[in-house]
């Protein structure tokens, strides 16, 4: 990552940028942590590797400096998305491209007890999202730094299994939905993680009327949560980021990628931050979309 | 708001034989509601289980009106617009269609019956159509039974 | 000095017959999640060295807690006394950090005005703690808060986990009674100290960081916080609330001082960028508290290290904080 | 005050005898307790605060407005802003509302006697002071001179009309009525179109023997104290209240801290001299 320093540290002299933010390694899992780097001599600690799960352009928003960041090529849909809404500028921040193939699943190294990354990662190892993954390379990069990472055969469906899963009926759906969001404790990181969770104001600040209730009790949890689902809609990129906070597991990718599959299936394909030129679904209408549950 | 609440758990513990279901309908100002002002004027009658809101436009119906209004103790909601191509404001329809079908994708992915949510195309002269709507509508629910969810 | 020595199965024939007569919270997996819990019948109580997601605060400031019911009409109102849990509630294999947290908050819980929801709660408390002789995991740095986690005088009674077995000893008459349903025999115990913390670090911060009110190193101390909850929640002593009224109910929830709607108010907010309240978060545990109570807002249990979704480690930013100094050129932005 | 059980968060049920409109958006509630043992023994000072509920929108913090000397009710001004304050105003005569107080410290009343007073408020920045200028009009052989400078956005926005009549008609107090320099602004003859800071400049008050006691909007605040310190004055004889957002009242809830000061506890009443030392944070 040699090269990746020498990057960082020529922005930085050269005043291109206020600060870098990238990753530092860490003693604990998954090893590294999001750094921000404001000093030329500071940029030996950059390191990137396959414990550099974090999300990092969840930082971008109301930073208020002129940023270069180190941006996995999934994580860059995200921006796409942003750059749609017209929230992120394309021009307000350097992009740091990498090559990834593959990062580590946070849970699974704990579990195992690991006290290092492994050298190379296994598939056992490796996060879900990164086992269908079909953009290694951040695309649209400012730099590049590093080596290509020659594209792999995607080893599992990205909607595998949803189908089947989804396949039950209301009432076990509800059931199983309501027992899983039981145990959420409102901490809020799934949304305060989520690089496309912008607003100043989120709707469960709002108080009149008091859309979601706050308390952890009733069915409150599940609102929340659809209400989420609902934000999510068509603007998910998949980065995983919510799943990886949750501190009670709660499986949240599942209700985002059966929504994700959905929109792909009814609006021509879509994907979130595939391409610029496409506009979100709910940002967007066609005359011919479907009308079948219409009366 | 407490009230609602009350209504609600009261109602659930109903007993399902006899069962008349609420039913939230979002009218459109420009099309359905005229259309079911229509209805009234020409002495069509149609179930009386509807309770109508009347909107600026199907566009204007966000998500979470419809959610709260199942949580709130309804059982079905309708959201009724202007016919594609009519709309007063040339596009919220077309926008609200995508909206509410996404919604029942959510619905239907955390367990809670799409047909909950139904959505109708009446323009204003459509009166008979509303009451065949409201009919119609009426009739899904009350098969579905009374909502329990949320 | 003569404790209970007991087996395994002997404390889980303790816990079982324990659990039909009284309410038992322990730690018990769930899906490869540990955490307190009310102990049903067959659980299977973990009595190693792990360390609960959430801390044994939750038993005594409950994440959502009923403080009355009202029946409001137009003219009239009513309000309904929460229905009251009188069962004497045994707290099974806490951690000393986890009850010496209790120990501190019982000072805000009572400060001038005594809550009665918390009171209550910590008198039918019976707390068993299993002493910690050395850290649970590499993130405990109770040692660095003066905390001896080989005993627990405010525990009504304490479990030593050695190679040959567990030693129990009571403090209180609680705990004597408590320890009655576990068999075993008393016998010559050894000494037990704690061994093996890897560091330990100053955490006198109080007067330092109220100097460095304005350093501009507060911006760069935790950078990477995201705002969220689960520091807080994790947290043995976090005990900031808010009070909603919902569906006929005032009750009273947790709430994050890291989060941007803590102090938000509709026309001002006090502290509008996150370095702020995050700022707040450290302040109030390292400076505040120990100003008004004179103790330390923490007890080095390192949840918030272990769940931090962005791998913030707190010790660290109390090392920041060590070497926090004054601003040279005025930080405020 | 603890309500019986020592369930310290449920409140006093207190009934609504009389509400009227200070301005399209403030209205000013008078409240007796429902309980007339609790009524009568219900004691407070001026610059206290209570925690007032409606049942179903939830509780919030007010100071009571009215002043100690006016015994058997409690009364408190509300602007309409949000979730609460909202179902306030629906409330009418015979309603019923939740309080819990008094809580906090109060204007030192006894360090001002034999002192010259000068109030200066802004907006609904009058209520806490309309307390205190009541028990001291009260009691008024207590006191040297008071005078009373007020402003707001617009003469429409003047809180406590009724009273700023008699106030005006009084021998009791001198009164300065100031609207903001805004385009368009229109007032009455003896309303100054000012800011307060000018009017301050001009009158030039001189700090002998005599204590200001302020409150408004923050950024009023601000410069009146700064104004005030230009004119020479010492931080100790200005005293302001303060207002965080506050959910408990009774120091346990962690939101209304300003370093290490809690607002409920230590305040809301404090001296300048006091408010210089806090961490810039409120």
């Amino acid at each position: 990552m040699e090269q990746l320093i020498q990057e960082a540290k020529k922005l930085l002299e050269e005043n291109k940028v206020d600060v870098v933010i990238g990753y530092r390694s860490s003693p604990l899992p998954p090893f590294t942590r999001p750094a921000f780097i404001r000093r030329p001599e500071d940029c030996e600690q950059l390191v990137f590797n396959c414990g550099s799960v974090y999300n990092l352009t969840r930082y971008l928003i109301g930073l208020g400096e002129k940023p270069a960041i180190v941006v996995k090529g999934c994580e860059q849909r995200g921006l796409v998305v942003l750059e749609q809404e017209n929230m992120l500028p394309r021009d307000s921040y350097l992009l740091i491209g990498v090559g990834c193939s593959g990062q580590v699943d946070e849970r699974k190294l704990r579990e195992g007890g690991f006290d290092r990354l492994p050298e190379q990662l296994s598939d056992e190892l490796m996060a879900d999202k990164c086992l269908y993954c079909d953009q290694h390379n951040t695309p649209d990069a400012d730099i590049f730094v590093g080596d290509e990472v020659e594209s792999v055969e995607p080893r599992t469906e990205r909607y595998a299994g949803l189908d089947e899963f989804f396949a039950q009926d209301y009432e076990e759906l509800y059931h199983h939905w309501t027992e899983v969001f039981s145990r959420c404790i409102r901490c809020y990181a799934c949304r305060n993680i989520c690089p496309l969770c912008y607003c100043e104001q989120c709707i469960s600040y709002v108080n009149m009327p008091q859309w979601l209730p706050r308390s952890v009790a009733d069915n409150n949890n599940y609102l929340f949560h659809m209400r989420r689902v609902l934000c999510m809609a068509g603007r998910c990129i998949d980065c995983g980021e919510c799943e990886r906070a949750c501190p009670v597991d709660i499986p949240l990718r599942t209700l985002y990628k059966r929504i994700a599959q959905k929109i792909e299936g009814f609006f021509y394909g879509y994907r979130a931050g595939n391409n610029r030129e496409q506009l979100p679904p709910l940002q967007d209408f066609n005359k011919d979309d479907s009308a079948d549950f219409i009366l | 708001m407490a009230d609602a609440e009350t209504t609600a758990k009261t109602k659930k513990k109903a007993d399902r034989t006899g069962f008349e279901p609420h039913i939230i309908g979002f009218l459109c100002n420009w099309c359905t509601y005229a259309g079911a002002d229509l209805a009234g004027t020409s002495r069509i009658g149609y179930p009386t289980n509807i309770k109508a809101v009347r909107v600026p436009c199907s566009g204007r119906v966000d998500a979470m009106y419809v959610i709260n209004a199942l949580k709130n103790g309804a059982d079905g909601v309708l959201v009724s617009g202007c016919h594609p191509g009519d709309c007063h404001y040339n596009q919220g329809n077309y926008y609200a269609r995508r909206r509410f079908m996404i919604l029942r994708e959510i619905f239907s992915a955390m367990g809670i019956n799409p047909e909950r949510l139904q959505m109708s195309w009446c323009s204003a002269a459509e009166g008979a159509k509303w009451a065949q709507i409201v009919a119609q509508v009426t009739e899904k629910i009350r098969e579905l039974g009374p909502f329990e969810g949320i | 000095m003569k404790m209970q020595k007991l087996s395994e199965d002997d404390i889980r024939a303790g816990l079982d017959k324990l659990s039909r007569e009284t309410v038992v919270y322990a730690p018990m997996e769930q899906e490869g999640r540990l955490d307190f819990r009310k102990m049903e019948k067959g659980g299977e109580v973990e009595l190693g060295a792990r360390k609960t997601i959430m801390s044994a605060k939750k038993l005594f400031l409950p994440q959502a807690e009923e403080l009355f019911s009202f029946k409001a009409g137009k003219h009239s109102v009513e309000m309904i006394d929460p229905p009251k849990d009188e069962e004497p509630l045994v707290l099974f294999a806490c951690r000393p950090c986890e009850m010496r947290a209790l120990e501190i908050m019982d000072k805000v819980f009572n400060w001038d005005y005594a809550d009665f929801q918390w009171n209550e709660r910590r008198a039918r408390a019976t707390i068993i703690v299993f002493a910690c002789l050395e850290p649970l995991t590499e993130t405990c740095f109770c040692n660095s808060l003066g905390i001896d986690s080989s005993r627990s005088d405010g525990a009504d009674a304490i479990i030593y986990t050695t190679a040959e077995g567990f030693f129990a000893r009571a403090h209180s008459e609680k705990g004597k009674k408590a320890l009655k349903v576990f068999v075993g025999k008393d016998e010559e115990a050894p000494e037990f100290t704690t061994r093996d913390f890897p560091e330990k670090f100053n955490t006198d911060l109080q007067e330092k960081m109220m100097e460095n009110f304005e350093s501009p190193t507060w911006k760069e101390i935790a950078p990477a916080c995201i705002g969220c909850g689960i520091c807080t929640f994790v947290c043995p002593t976090c005990h900031c609330f808010d009070i909603q009224d919902e569906g006929g109910r005032r009750v009273r929830l947790w709430d994050y001082c890291t989060g941007a709607d803590f102090t938000l108010m509709l026309a001002h907010q006090p502290r509008p960028t996150q370095y702020r309240r995050y700022r707040q978060k450290v302040m109030h545990k390292y400076s505040y508290y120990p100003t008004r109570f004179g103790e330390i807002l923490c007890t080095g249990c390192g949840r918030c290290i272990d769940q931090c979704p962005q791998n913030i480690d707190f010790r660290e930013v109390l090392k920041k904080c060590n070497r926090l100094a004054p601003a040279e050129t005025g930080g405020e932005e | 005050m603890t309500a019986e059980n020592g369930n310290l968060y449920k409140p006093h049920i207190v009934t609504v005898t009389e509400v009227w409109e200070e301005t399209p958006t403030i209205k000013t509630f008078r409240m007796v307790f429902d309980d007339p043992k609790v009524g009568d023994n219900f004691t407070f000072k001026a610059g206290q605060f209570g925690e007032y509920s409606v049942f179903g929108e939830g509780e919030a913090t007010f100071c009571i407005a009215n002043s100690p000397t006016r015994k058997g009710y409690i009364e408190c001004s509300v602007k309409e802003v949000a979730r609460m304050t909202h179902g306030l105003h629906l409330l009418d005569v015979g309603d019923k509302v939740g309080f819990r107080g008094p809580y906090g410290n109060w204007f030192p009343l006894e360090e001002m006697k034999g002192k010259k007073l000068m109030f200066i408020g802004g907006g609904i920045g009058l209520a806490p002071l309309r307390s205190l200028i009541q028990n001291v009009l009260d009691t008024r052989k207590d006191f040297d001179q008071v005078d009373i400078i007020y402003a707001a956005r617009c003469e429409e926005e003047f809180v406590y009309k009724r009273e700023i009549e008699e106030w005006k008609a009084s021998s009791d107090c001198g009164l300065c009525l100031a609207v903001d320099p805004i385009p368009d602004q229109v007032c009455g003859d003896d309303v100054r179109v000012s800011f307060i800071p000018p009017i301050l400049e001009e009158m030039k008050p001189n700090p002998k023997n005599r204590i200001v006691i302020t409150c408004g909007p923050p950024i009023m605040i601000k410069l009146v104290t700064a104004k005030l310190e230009e004119l020479g004055w010492p931080a100790e004889q200005i005293i302001t209240t303060l207002e965080m957002k506050m959910k408990c009242g009774l120091g346990k809830c962690g939101r209304c801290n300003i370093g290490s000061t809690y607002v409920c506890k230590d305040g809301p009443v404090f001296t300048y001299e006091q408010i210089r030392s806090f961490p810039q944070e409120y």
